[in-house]
């Protein structure tokens, strides 16, 4: 047998533990990686960056826990974003689990930024029905979402809920971002993307960003965050404008994702020529 | 008169005694129509399930084809909700022969001691606890931890352990054994460079846009193959499979299916 | 060891331990893992219970039933007939029950192909020449590169949709060259989708491992 | 597009492509044959189900996740006719079902799975606890399946259905425990995943056709036939409207005609 024939049959085990040791070391040690932010990441950003102070931002999210590797370092980063430059935000979700996770997250950041429920965000809830609810919140915000999820305050009740303050419907929104790995996107865009002047950005998981570059390169979505490399890009331009002080998670993570994808070069490179070799040797051995 | 009004004079909203008789009606009647169902020969008995396949079916099918009117709606428009409520109703009846199933199981385990019947045990135990607590103490940091914390844990770990399998089947499946294997490797290497800084720094150094050049950037060209090859191909596929799902519910619907299921006739 | 470094949340251990124990069946199956199964099917069933009952029955069956609308007591009736399945002499009656979801499913066949299929053919109808006065000005691409584009697009389709002919044999040879292309190119968009999923995948390796180390042992 | 009337073009291409299949099963219930085509993939159901009665361990059928409808039947249409198989050999079965309407995907399946003994003349050799309800929740159903694949060291695993993420850890553990897998899926996503891991994958519609493959029977074949045909029609219809495109696109001057093509026709309004 071929001395290079164990290049080919790596027990899985291995494989499986070298890959968690990257992992770990790539989210305990800080190892510099380079880190070209892309133009969609860019885009994305400077949108927020633009959009005006006096409206609501509306964050919509569609992430539950199957996805929140890639779509919570998202919503992180927007939400950090927005409550720096003190834009108010609404939430909203068309998944019953997101609306609390996501309520959950910005519950967490909330006091970092001095920011009070009611006068400085709010959450609208879950809404099932995708298309009924775009077309509604088009028309009225009020009238489709009644009251807020958290205290079932009606949204009207302004001396209860500031926040609400001159939002009427989607032409009072500042931007408009949605984190999603489900092709809500396109119900955005029928319905609500012409209504308004703000801005539709995106954070897709990596599996469905392909999908959208086509939208970005319409016009229709302003620009978007490339799964969690998007997170980290996004992060990386909130740290060069001073917005973060530190690196957060995300720009941790970006390490080990780099670095398994590396594994996986390595793997299928040895397995190759592993193969070729073991091949090799065998033509020669006939030959002999 | 329009279908709703009609439907809503038909079967009028009750309170009170009479709405506790007339639900007392319905059951009986069920129980009457049960037993008249079950007097049918087998020939006819085939009509009736044939007959509930097209009737169900039917209405959606007419919903979208009656024209609308200017308002979007039709006159079966009103009812669509409803029936999917129907539908959904229907589904979630089905939840106690999936209880049953578990417990068939799983409890026969524990009654017979089979080996493992301490999981078991744990199963039906967890059944209950997460059951109980979330129908009567929904509001407990109990519940919010053991759905938030436990259950969405199990989930995201067990979806996790795809990182794991993705690199063992890569490292299996992408060797240079045939034109196919060989073609899906190239892609995926491809794809996977336009993803990380080493492979954008491969063709960095050409510009980003403005010129010939720029179009063969790792990442153009992996957006190239994902947006362009990819998109296209799947979207064939996609034809073939929305004309196969198009076949197989006309065959059900009309009840023309013939295999599995279908052949039988009912006894 | 410092007890208030480690998380006190039970709810959190059970969660830490049990990502664990479902990992270890990469190793290789164990009685650590089975437990741990079985806990999670078990706590996904009874949530399954709560679930239907508060998010579709209380909802759409009881509350509206007593509430006044009492033909809604039919449904039970309907609903009833799935459990014929555990008697001989009457099970026939279960298949009218799931005759009744084959048909609303079958049913919706019409509208759901001419959503997602019919703007589908449409939008493959795509110029094989492009002049560059049909470009956006901010695009990158020339009128060239979207021709070829657009060239390889619908030739890709159509080689594609060939493979897909099941009921005649495929001996002519443009036949079979446009469907062995179609096969090669499907391979080729099947080896780019894996590569795309790759990153989503690490992404939740990553989260877990993060929740392990972060929420749980608290370190890092 | 809410209604057909939104887009009386489109509908009108949905109501011919549902008359030839119709028209088609019809003939073919009149005694016309029609052809089928090789399918590799398929060929190897017998080769499975030999294997695993060689080495006395059991058949792994998952119907995948996918809401109860036509999907899921076709899958337990191929699923009958390996349990025949299975039966004639003596091989034990497991049939999971999960996914929202799992319940009730049960219920039919136990059915299926018991005429189907039935048929191969062993009704007494089925053992009702073989289909099993695991799980309505994604992973719970991949951890249960994944767990029985490693236990009872299946000897082949059959994967077809809608299946989401959790095929490759299905088709993974089969590997793991040196399963022969064959496996078809109409998520196309997955369909990846599945070639990598499993010794045979059928592709797209394939799918579709497996059934009347395997059981040769006139209905699905006159169906399958049918569908050639709106296949053709799509292929015709892609091919023409793009030279038609380019065409108007190229002589400028016909705008009109152009708009006509690309903006009224099949756009719902």
């Amino acid at each position: 047998m071929n001395r290079l024939h164990w290049t080919q049959t790596i027990d899985r085990r291995i494989l499986y533990l070298v890959l968690l040791a990257l992992v770990v070391i790539g989210l305990l040690v800080p190892i510099p990686l380079p880190l070209v932010v892309g133009p969609q990441a860019r885009a994305l950003y400077n949108a927020v960056q633009q959009a005006p102070e006096d409206k609501l931002a509306l964050v919509c999210t569609n992430w539950s826990a199957s996805t929140q590797g890639e779509n919570r370092p998202q919503t992180e980063v927007i939400l950090r974003h927005l409550m720096h430059r003190h834009i108010r935000f609404a939430l909203m979700a068309f998944d019953q689990q997101s609306t609390n996770l996501a309520r959950e997250l910005a519950e967490e950041l909330a006091p970092q930024y001095g920011y009070v429920y009611g006068r400085d965000w709010i959450n609208w809830g879950y809404r099932a029905d995708v298309n009924g609810t775009l077309k509604g919140i088009v028309l009225s915000i009020p009238d489709t979402f009644k009251t807020d999820s958290q205290n079932r305050i009606p949204l009207t009740d302004l001396a209860k809920l500031p926040v609400m303050q001159g939002v009427h419907n989607t032409k009072d929104l500042s931007i408009i971002v949605e984190i999603s790995p489900s092709g809500v996107y396109k119900a955005w865009i029928q319905f609500v993307v012409g209504s308004t002047p703000a801005k539709f950005g995106y954070g897709p998981t990596s599996v469905m960003a392909p999908e959208l570059y086509n939208y970005i390169d319409a016009g229709q979505m302003v620009g978007m965050m490339f799964g969690i490399k998007g997170a980290a890009e996004y992060e990386r331009l909130l740290i060069q404008d001073g917005t973060l002080k530190k690196p957060g998670f995300t720009t941790r993570a970006i390490a080990p994702v780099s670095l398994s994808l590396v594994l996986l070069f390595v793997l299928i490179g040895l397995g190759n020529y592993g193969m070729y070799a073991t091949r090799n040797g065998r033509k020669q051995e006939k030959g002999s | 008169m329009k279908l709703s009004t009609l439907l809503s004079k038909l079967f009028p909203p009750l309170h009170g005694w009479p709405l506790i008789g007339a639900l007392v009606g319905v059951l009986v009647l069920c129980v009457f129509l049960f037993f008249a169902l079950h007097a049918l020969p087998p020939r006819a008995r085939k009509m009736v399930i044939a007959g509930a396949t097209f009737l169900a079916g039917l209405f959606f099918a007419l919903e979208w084809f009656w024209p609308a009117g200017a308002d979007g709606t039709n006159p079966l428009t009103f009812a669509v909700p409803t029936v999917g409520n129907v539908a959904n109703v229907l589904t979630a009846f089905t939840l106690g022969l999936g209880v049953m199933s578990l417990i068939r199981i799983h409890g026969n385990n524990v009654a017979r001691q089979k080996a493992g019947w301490e999981n078991s045990v744990v199963l039906l135990a967890g059944m209950v606890v997460m059951a109980v607590s979330g129908l009567f103490f929904e509001k407990t940091i109990f519940f919010r931890s053991l759905f938030r914390d436990v259950l969405n844990s199990f989930d995201a770990a067990m979806f996790a352990t795809l990182a794991f399998y993705i690199i063992s089947a890569a490292y299996r499946a992408f060797r240079i054994k045939s034109v196919e294997a060989t073609l899906m490797m190239i892609a995926a290497l491809v794809v996977m460079l336009g993803m990380i800084p080493i492979g954008q720094a491969l063709t960095s150094f050409i510009p980003e846009r403005g010129s010939f050049l720029s179009l063969l950037r790792v990442d153009n060209i992996s957006n190239w193959m994902l947006t362009i090859l990819n998109a296209a191909a799947q979207r064939a596929i996609n034809f073939g499979l929305g004309v196969g799902a198009l076949a197989i519910a006309l065959r059900v619907w009309l009840s023309l299916e013939r295999g599995a299921y279908f052949e039988s006739s009912a006894e | 060891m410092n007890p208030q470094g480690w998380s006190t949340t039970p709810g959190i251990w059970i969660g830490a331990i049990g990502t664990l124990a479902l990992f270890s069946l990469l190793y290789r199956e164990n009685r650590v893992y089975r437990l741990f199964e079985h806990l999670f099917i078990g706590l996904a069933a009874g949530y399954l219970i709560k679930a239907t009952w508060s998010e579709t029955l209380k909802p759409q069956w009881w509350d509206p039933m007593v509430g006044g609308q009492w033909p809604w007591m039919f449904a039970l009736g309907v609903g009833l007939m799935f459990y014929t399945i555990y008697s001989r002499k009457y099970n026939w009656m279960s298949r009218v029950a799931i005759g009744i979801l084959l048909g609303f499913a079958a049913g919706q066949i019409f509208q759901q192909t001419a959503n997602e299929y019919l703007p589908q053919i449409r939008t493959s109808f795509k110029p094989l020449i492009v002049h560059q006065a049909d470009i956006k000005a901010a695009s990158q691409v020339t009128a060239f590169g979207q021709s070829l584009s657009n060239f390889v697009f619908v030739l890709v389709i159509l080689c594609v949709l060939s493979y897909f002919f099941f009921s005649f044999e495929q001996k002519n040879k443009v036949v079979q060259a446009s469907s062995r292309t179609g096969r090669l190119m499907m391979m080729f968009a099947f080896g780019a989708m894996f590569g795309a999923t790759v990153m989503a995948r690490m992404a939740l390796l990553i989260d877990r491992v993060w929740f392990l180390m972060h929420d749980w042992l608290r370190i890092g | 597009m809410d209604h057909a009337s939104n887009s009386w073009p489109t509908a009108f291409i949905v109501i011919l492509w549902s008359l030839i299949i119709i028209g088609a099963v019809r003939m073919a219930q009149a005694g016309r044959r029609f052809y089928i085509r090789r399918i590799a993939g398929l060929n190897a159901i017998d080769e499975a189900v030999g294997r695993a009665t060689e080495m006395g361990r059991p058949i792994l059928m998952v119907p995948g996740i996918g809401d109860i409808g036509v999907i899921v039947m076709q899958a337990l249409s191929i699923f009958s006719y390996i349990a025949k198989t299975a039966a004639q050999f003596g091989n034990r079965i497991l049939l999971p079902t999960g996914g929202g309407t799992g319940p009730a995907i049960y219920t039919v399946a136990d059915e299926v799975m018991r005429e189907s003994y039935a048929a191969a003349g062993r009704p007494e050799a089925y053992d009702p606890d073989s289909v099993m309800f695991i799980s309505d929740r994604q992973f719970a159903f991949a951890a249960g399946v994944s767990g029985m694949i490693y236990r009872e060291k299946v000897a082949a695993s059959f994967l077809f259905g809608e299946f989401y993420a959790e095929a490759l850890i299905f088709a993974e553990a089969g590997q793991m425990v040196g399963a022969i897998q064959v496996a078809g899926t109409t998520q196309t996503t997955q369909i990846p995943f599945l070639i990598a891991s499993c010794d045979y994958t059928i592709i797209g519609d394939e799918y579709y056709a497996a059934s009347a493959y395997i059981s040769r029977e006139p209905t699905l074949l006159g169906s399958l036939a049918g569908q050639d045909i709106a296949k053709a029609i799509i292929w015709l219809l892609v091919f023409v409207g793009a030279i038609g495109v380019t065409y108007y696109s190229a002589t400028g001057g016909q705008a009109a005609m152009k708009a006509f093509f690309l903006n009224q026709w099949l756009t719902p309004h």
